[in-house]
């Protein structure tokens, strides 16, 4: 391989160059969010986040991520299941619409539910006479959360289940199991590593969040505000060291969750590795 | 059991995959499906195992309708060209998941089972394999895991899809040995696919040759050889040569060989076919006093084992045809690379073409040849 | 053939799983967004045209466009190189790298506008480099570009990476063999490969970008006709109690979009099928 | 189950059957400390008067949003804009009576602010009054119009002081304006955007912000940084009050929530709002903190404008003023 | 031109892969490089390209050193197993690309690139098909493609990896009789990776067997399917019978067959090598006195075109082996499934098991016998 990759003097610059982009647009970031959040000390890094309503925005943050993200596990693993295991007329405008969430500004996210569930709303008269409240509360926040992280298990798994086939079911289906058994015995073990890859970046997004909750919060002290929402607050109170406290509470989630998912890739990876070798060392065996 | 297709139409959107197929196969027979690459044999294979389902026709087994049913209902035992083990399950899992799927009244309990796979692992010489992972196995012991795997739901005919495709020589001629050993034991009716002739002239008791969409002919290995139903068959099932000619005045002349063709046969270019191994090579003009010989130009000489192959060109037509002998019978000819010598043509096959010429490719029709 | 329609060839549970997709997609998705399009059509044509038309939204739908683009652009280009790098060399820290490139996606845009503006303001840790050099960054359109590149950059990584990672090296090494220089060989084999994906990656960055308000408001300045975004615009109008002509510009952004994400994915579909005839 | 506590009032109120009270007080974004103090020390008076333990909910965000909010749903018992055509809006829909602001004293604004600059500690620029704001070379930081309710009281406040200036003249006060917004270099979406930039990014020249801003962020963000100017002439503004009669009346908190507006009017609630810096309408108390809010010279929105409903159609709307005179 | 490779070790992190391996390819020859999957054959050959660098050893093209030379110096056509086409470049793209990256001063004009291609497409036969992309023909095709590829270049030798693996029996006979042709043609010194024996045997002029990153023969074909040098080379060409039996007394004995051994041979295990045509079958006991024949039960007979081969079960030892013969000699015999017949064991290398017990696999020693 040697002669036909780059020198190594280019192999180095390129390196370089792409330290230098990934440290001017997202390690000094990082940084700066970090630095901020300590740029008062220790203490009023402690006391930002051991306030209560930080500790409520934390609940109801992993409120709403405990809820969107199953939802849209399950809703990533049906549709997989119907996108990768048949064919049928109109995929790509099935996958376009699964994509969609992805190109709608989370403003609109956010007012999209407001102009359903609102007092002004369509479905205002309904609500009203259930006396159900959708918006400026948790469900609202929750549904427009599931709505900007729609795609992201479902996009992870499509590709992995469409790589994956549909081998292993026949050979389920041809050996007598019923189609939940072929599910749960054979599918779900071979994608599980793919849904957790869905599910953290959907975690990731969910906590992170901002423009569709903002619109839909209502912002209640201690009651609607997510983290994100939290984080704007105390920045709005000139408290930044705190507002970065809090924001680093995020980063480290994001981080957190990062590793997570560089774990299991390296997992995967190794484990298709010993697999490979195993190949090379199963033709040797043959050979001999 | 017994399996009877009966006029399966199979289409891809705008392709036929299985044209009018009609099939019969007995019970306990061990039946190769034998064809090129893209010909259908993978399609047929799933359209009786109730993996893919047909436009037309019906599938019959033991003379009872299955068209419409399940595939879990079939009682089908299919192995996949890769296999297609489960590789989150080790063999025992693997070999087990017929059996631990069923329902709970009737499933056999956890004892049974373990019996069940533990002589099922003897059975393909597995045994103490049982806590691996299909990684872990080498590509000839995947293909019996694969194998027991299917013959633990005790299924009533066993189909394999290219069972010894992607293995490599050795392996392979070892396994075929195995299969035919466990169909005599077993005494299943068993369907398997190749695109190998070697494979199935050895393996089969019955050989089915197929080629694009269509079955081109049935029957014992012996008889697909010996007595191709056609120049596709013939060709495809072992080395053949190819001289081209006319024939005239109730003659057949392919160069200056000459031979006589039946009666009523029109006049027109006709094409002669010619195993190799029928061309007898000898030093000297045969005594016959039929021109059924022609002369030949050693080009090379390969010694192939047991097989000695001789690249001839004819003198009179320039055309490069083979030759195969013994090598007892090479030893005694004493011939080297450039020397020229006399080639009986034996048991040609004359085909001339069809005058119906609707179909793409032109339709051949055998003509009997007397010399 | 009903039936063969119903059950797709022997795996079940598509009659099922296909319901469910599209009733959730349905309910949290497409009932919604015509809820976007019934509020528009409360307007007449001609207000809907004069909403679009007037100077300010052209203005920032230029704006918006433009920086997208940009963005976009530049996304594609340290994309590629960023997986590239990721994929084909090995160096310290390497893992660390190849994680912290989905951050954006984690980050609440909000922080990530506000630490770039830390960074990128006249006073900031870079900016007031810059600012010696006469250039600004934060409150001018520069800025917008920069927070639309830091939340549009994983896209492209992330499309290509596996792309690269699947690419076969023999190719390459048939170009070198023929006698190809490693330059030729990477702008006449390797990049045409890659294309598709980076016309995802970019296009998915760009969609992503025109919709972003969280981190730009931060950075951008937020000067009408200059540096003010369409999604600020849909803002600014809702602050004046102006839902229909907020959703009229919503729903121009979204057609645009939706057209362009089916653009992308009937073209990986033509690659794919293109791949599979090999 | 947390939904329907996140807005409502569990309040049986008047009888007394259950001890505890619940108002949702929709507020715009500076007031959160001064309501935390209000809530604090209403809610010990109401215990004490009827027994009742009494829990506000605060929300704050532009006032704008809020108002929003309020129109879309958030069942508000009381609301404490920034300015009355947010809460017209609010009455607009049916929510509050139409003649709310005569329902409370003092056109319901039981506290008022004025816009005052903020400037470079020791005024490097010599920033006196508003003349000096339209010089060249002059950098002004003010948030955007139409986005930012604080921003309107800036924007209306330099008209009305070109307009008095040449003596009614709208020409020239446009002209006055157009060239104010010229020296903006940056216009934040809120006004609390602005102050950062003016006083973290170092952004700016002078900052135009409310008096009670202009305090909060010399005493949070570095006295020894910043001081305050007062222009000759500045606008009075007046932040509104008042009960969501629709919601107070359905979470039957209709006597609680007036009595809350109402001890804004006390002398107590209007200590606390001197203390943070919100000029007290009441003069005694007006006095007692003299120093802090010197006499300057106000006009009002009704005076000059006809009133908010009127200024923001001349002067926010699409394609209004504002929009013909801002060339960036 | 010639190539040399000089004591070339190449290993992978823990792995080696090649280890001390020497071979000379004079120029002009068609060379095959065979060995199971594995051995090292894609290695060695990659090594001469220059796609890969070696710990130790040289590599020397006509003499000269070339290890330390860059791939794009070393004018090597390389046709890759997968032929690694461009996708996105149409046939005649793909063949000229090597001309058209070629910096400004070399390269061609425009109309002598469209000549080049068009006449290396004739030599191809696939004038016509300039226009299509890879995916649009046949793995035949696209193999010629490839092949024309790296004949654009002008390369001094060629390399093809695997060249016909992927195709099917059909289309790779057609091509290696091509490939013959075209070497004829261009006098090229072609190296070629195979690991399939009858390939190397019918195309090469010299045969280089590896297994396990050595090269164990080198030789004609006949050189290495007569003299195979050790039992790997004999078991690897061709198929072979294997009997267990011991030395004893100077005799080897292998069931009831006895032969004798070389002087001084020590005693113990040995194993016998047969090749299924060295089995002489008959249905009366052979007249010589010695007893080099067994009694076997004929398990099955397969018919494989030219050959017959017989499974058969020895009486003495229960052994399963094989024997092959000419069809015409089977006909003669006249026997069928079932029966007993004697069979001679021509040609048989013992082996013992080597005292050195320190590698891996045990090595055996041949020993001489005479019967
Ligand atoms: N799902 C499908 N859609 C469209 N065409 C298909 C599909 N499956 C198979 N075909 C086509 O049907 C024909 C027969 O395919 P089949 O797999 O049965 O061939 P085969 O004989 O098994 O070939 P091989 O030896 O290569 O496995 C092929 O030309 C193939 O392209
Ligand atoms: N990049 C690599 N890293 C580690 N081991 C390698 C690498 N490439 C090859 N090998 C090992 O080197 C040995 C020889 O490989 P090589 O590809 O030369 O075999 P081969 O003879 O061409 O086999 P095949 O017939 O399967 O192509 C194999 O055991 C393989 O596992
Ligand atoms: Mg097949
Ligand atoms: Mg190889």
């Amino acid at each position: 391989m040697k002669h036909v990759t780059e020198p190594a003097y280019v192999r180095w610059s390129l390196i370089a160059v792409a330290f230098l982009f990934l440290g001017l647009f997202l390690i000094l970031p990082l940084i700066a969010v970090f630095t901020e959040a300590f740029k008062q000390g220790a203490g009023v890094f402690l006391a930002a986040i051991a306030e209560p309503e930080t500790l409520s925005a934390v609940k109801l943050t992993l409120l709403v991520a405990a809820i969107s993200v199953p939802l849209n596990v399950t809703f990533g693993i049906a549709a997989a299941w119907a996108i990768a295991k048949f064919s049928f007329r109109g995929k790509n405008v099935l996958l376009t619409l699964i994509d969609l969430p992805f190109a709608v500004s989370p403003v609109i996210a956010g007012l999209i539910f407001v102009l359903l569930f609102g007092s002004q709303g369509v479905a205002a008269p309904w609500l009203a006479a259930l006396d159900l409240k959708i918006i400026f509360a948790v469900p609202g926040i929750v549904l427009a959360t599931t709505f900007v992280t729609f795609p992201f298990v479902a996009r992870e798994l499509i590709p992995v289940m469409e790589a994956q086939g549909k081998d292993e079911e026949e050979a389920a289906v041809s050996l007598g199991a019923s189609g939940w058994k072929t599910f749960w015995r054979v599918t779900l073990p071979n994608v599980k590593w793919g849904i957790l890859y869905g599910v953290i970046l959907c975690n990731a997004r969910a906590m992170g969040e901002f423009g569709a909750v903002s619109v839909v919060s209502g912002h209640i002290r201690g009651m609607t505000n997510t983290l994100p929402l939290h984080v704007e607050i105390l920045y709005n109170e000139y408290q930044f060291a705190a507002a970065f406290a809090v924001a680093t509470l995020l980063a480290v989630l994001a981080l957190v969750t990062l590793v997570l998912k560089s774990l299991i890739e390296w997992k995967t990876e190794r484990k298709s590795k010993a697999e490979e070798d195993y190949y090379f060392d199963a033709s040797g065996e043959k050979a001999g | 059991m017994s399996i009877e297709v009966v006029n399966i139409t199979k289409s891809y959107k705008n392709f036929t995959a299985l044209e009018n197929v009609n099939l019969h196969i007995p019970e306990g027979e061990l039946v190769a499906l034998l064809g090129p690459s893209g010909s259908g044999k993978t399609t047929l294979l799933r359209l009786i195992a109730g993996l893919e389902q047909a436009q037309q026709g019906s599938i019959l087994f033991n003379g009872e309708d299955n068209t419409n049913r399940d595939v879990r209902e079939r009682k089908v035992g299919f192995v996949f060209q890769h296999y297609a083990l489960f590789r989150h399950m080790n063999i025992f899992d693997n070999i087990a998941f017929g059996l631990t799927v069923r329902s709970r009244k009737t499933r056999p309990s956890k004892e049974e089972i373990r019996e069940k796979v533990h002589s099922l692992l003897r059975l393909v010489q597995l045994e103490g394999l049982a806590h691996r992972y299909p990684s872990q196995l080498s590509g000839g012991q995947r293909q019996r895991v694969a194998l027991a795997r299917a013959l633990a739901v005790e299924p009533k005919f066993l189909l394999l899809d290219e069972p010894f495709g992607a293995l490599d020589t050795k392996v392979r001629q070892e396994l075929r040995r195995w299969l035919r050993h466990l169909h005599g034991k077993l005494g299943l009716t068993i369907l398997f696919v190749t695109h190998d002739q070697e494979e199935a002239m050895e393996l089969a008791d019955r050989v089915v040759v197929m080629n694009e969409g269509r079955v081109e002919q049935v029957g014992s290995p012996e008889e697909i050889y010996l007595k191709p139903a056609n120049p596709f068959v013939y060709s495809f099932l072992g080395r053949v040569n190819l001289f081209r000619g006319r024939i005239q005045n109730g003659r057949i002349k392919l160069g200056e060989a000459e031979f006589t063709a039946e009666q009523g046969v029109s006049e027109g270019p006709a094409i002669g076919y010619m195993r190799p191994h029928d061309a007898e090579v000898s030093l000297h003009p045969p005594q016959s006093a039929a021109a059924t010989a022609v002369q030949a130009h050693i080009e090379r000489i390969t010694l192939l084992g047991p097989l000695v192959r001789l690249e001839l060109r004819r003198l009179d037509t320039k055309e490069v045809f083979e030759a195969e002998m013994g090598r007892q019978r090479f030893l005694e000819l004493l011939v080297e690379e450039g020397d020229v010598v006399y080639v009986t043509l034996n048991n040609l096959s004359i085909y001339v073409e069809s005058e119906l010429q609707s179909v793409p490719t032109p339709a051949l029709t055998p003509v009997h040849v007397t010399v | 053939m009903r039936k063969s329609f119903l059950r797709r060839g022997f795996l079940p549970g598509f009659g099922m799983t296909m319901g469910y997709t599209i009733i959730y997609l349905s309910l949290l998705v497409l009932i919604p967004l015509s809820v976007l399009f019934l509020k528009a059509t409360t307007m007449s044509w001609e207000q809907f045209v004069g909403t679009i038309l007037d100077p300010r939204v052209i203005a920032s739908i230029r704006v918006s466009i433009l920086t997208s683009f940009f963005a976009a652009c530049v996304n594609a280009v340290f994309g590629v190189l960023v997986a590239w790098v990721l994929t084909r060399y090995d160096f310290f820290g390497k893992r660390i790298i190849d994680g912290i490139v989905d951050l954006p996606f984690a980050l609440p845009t909000a922080v990530g506008g506000i630490a770039l503006t830390s960074i990128y303001a006249e006073n900031g840790w870079i900016g007031q480099y810059l600012a010696e050099w006469g250039v600004k960054v934060a409150y001018t359109p520069i800025g917008i570009w920069v927070a639309l590149t830091f939340i549009g950059l994983p896209f492209v990584v992330r499309t290509v990476q596996p792309v690269l990672q699947d690419w076969d090296l023999q190719m390459e090494e048939a170009a070198a063999t023929l006698g190809a220089t490693r330059f030729a060989t990477f702008t006449r084999v390797i990049l045409p490969h890659l294309l598709p994906a980076i016309i995802t990656g970019f296009a998915l960055a760009f969609a992503r970008a025109l919709g972003e308000y969280g981190s730009v408001v931060f950075i951008s300045g937020n000067m009408p006709l200059k540096t003010e975004i369409v999604p600020l615009l849909i803002m600014t109008k809702l602050e004046q109690f102006d839902y229909a002509g907020a959703t009229a510009i919503a729903t121009v952004m979204l057609v645009a979009s939706f057209v362009m994400l089916l653009l992308i994915n009937y073209l990986q579909w033509r690659i794919n099928k293109f791949d599979a005839a090999r | 189950s947390a939904a329907s506590q996140g807005t409502g009032t569990n309040g049986s109120g008047e009888a007394g059957g259950s001890q505890t009270v619940e108002l949702l007080n929709v507020s715009y974004d500076p007031t959160r400390e001064f309501y935390q103090e209000v809530n604090a020390e209403f809610a010990q008076e109401w215990k004490a008067k009827t027994g009742q333990t009494l829990n506000v909910k605060q929300s704050h965000g532009g006032s704008g949003k809020q108002s929003r909010s309020v129109i879309d749903g958030l069942e508000a018992d009381v609301v404490t804009l920034a300015l009355a055509y947010d809460i017209d809006a609010i009455a607009e829909q049916g929510l509050i009576a139409a003649d709310w602001q005569k329902k409370l004293p003092e056109n319901s604004s039981p506290y008022t602010s004025t816009i005052v600059f903020l400037v470079r500690k020791g005024n490097p620029k010599q920033i006196k009054d508003w003349d000096d704001l339209v010089k060249p070379g002059i950098s002004v930081i003010t948030p955007n119009p139409k986005t930012s309710g604080g921003a309107r009281w800036n924007y209306l406040a330099a008209w009305g002081y070109a307009l008095k200036k040449n003596g009614g003249d709208e020409a020239k006060a446009k002209e006055f304006v157009g060239a104010l917004f010229k020296n903006v270099p940056v216009l934040d979406s809120g006004a609390r955007g602005s102050t950062t930039t003016f006083v973290e990014r170092g952004i700016g020249d002078v900052l135009i912000a409310w008096e009670n801003e202009a305090y909060l962020a010399v005493n949070e963000l570095g006295k020894d940084k910043f001081e305050i100017v007062n222009p000759s002439l500045s606008i009075l503004a007046e932040p509104p009050v008042t009960v969501v009669d629709k919601y107070a009346e359905k979470h039957k908190t209709k006597e609680v929530a007036d009595a809350y507006l109402q001890f804004l009017y006390t002398k107590k609630g209007q200590e606390i709002a001197a203390k943070h810096y919100y000029r007290p309408r009441s003069a005694e108390v007006l006095k007692a903190h003299t120093p802090a809010f010197p006499e300057i010279e106000m006009f009002t929105i009704d005076e000059l404008f006809g009133g908010w409903t009127k200024a923001q159609q001349t002067h926010f709307s699409d394609q209004g003023v504002f929009d013909q005179l801002y060339k960036p």
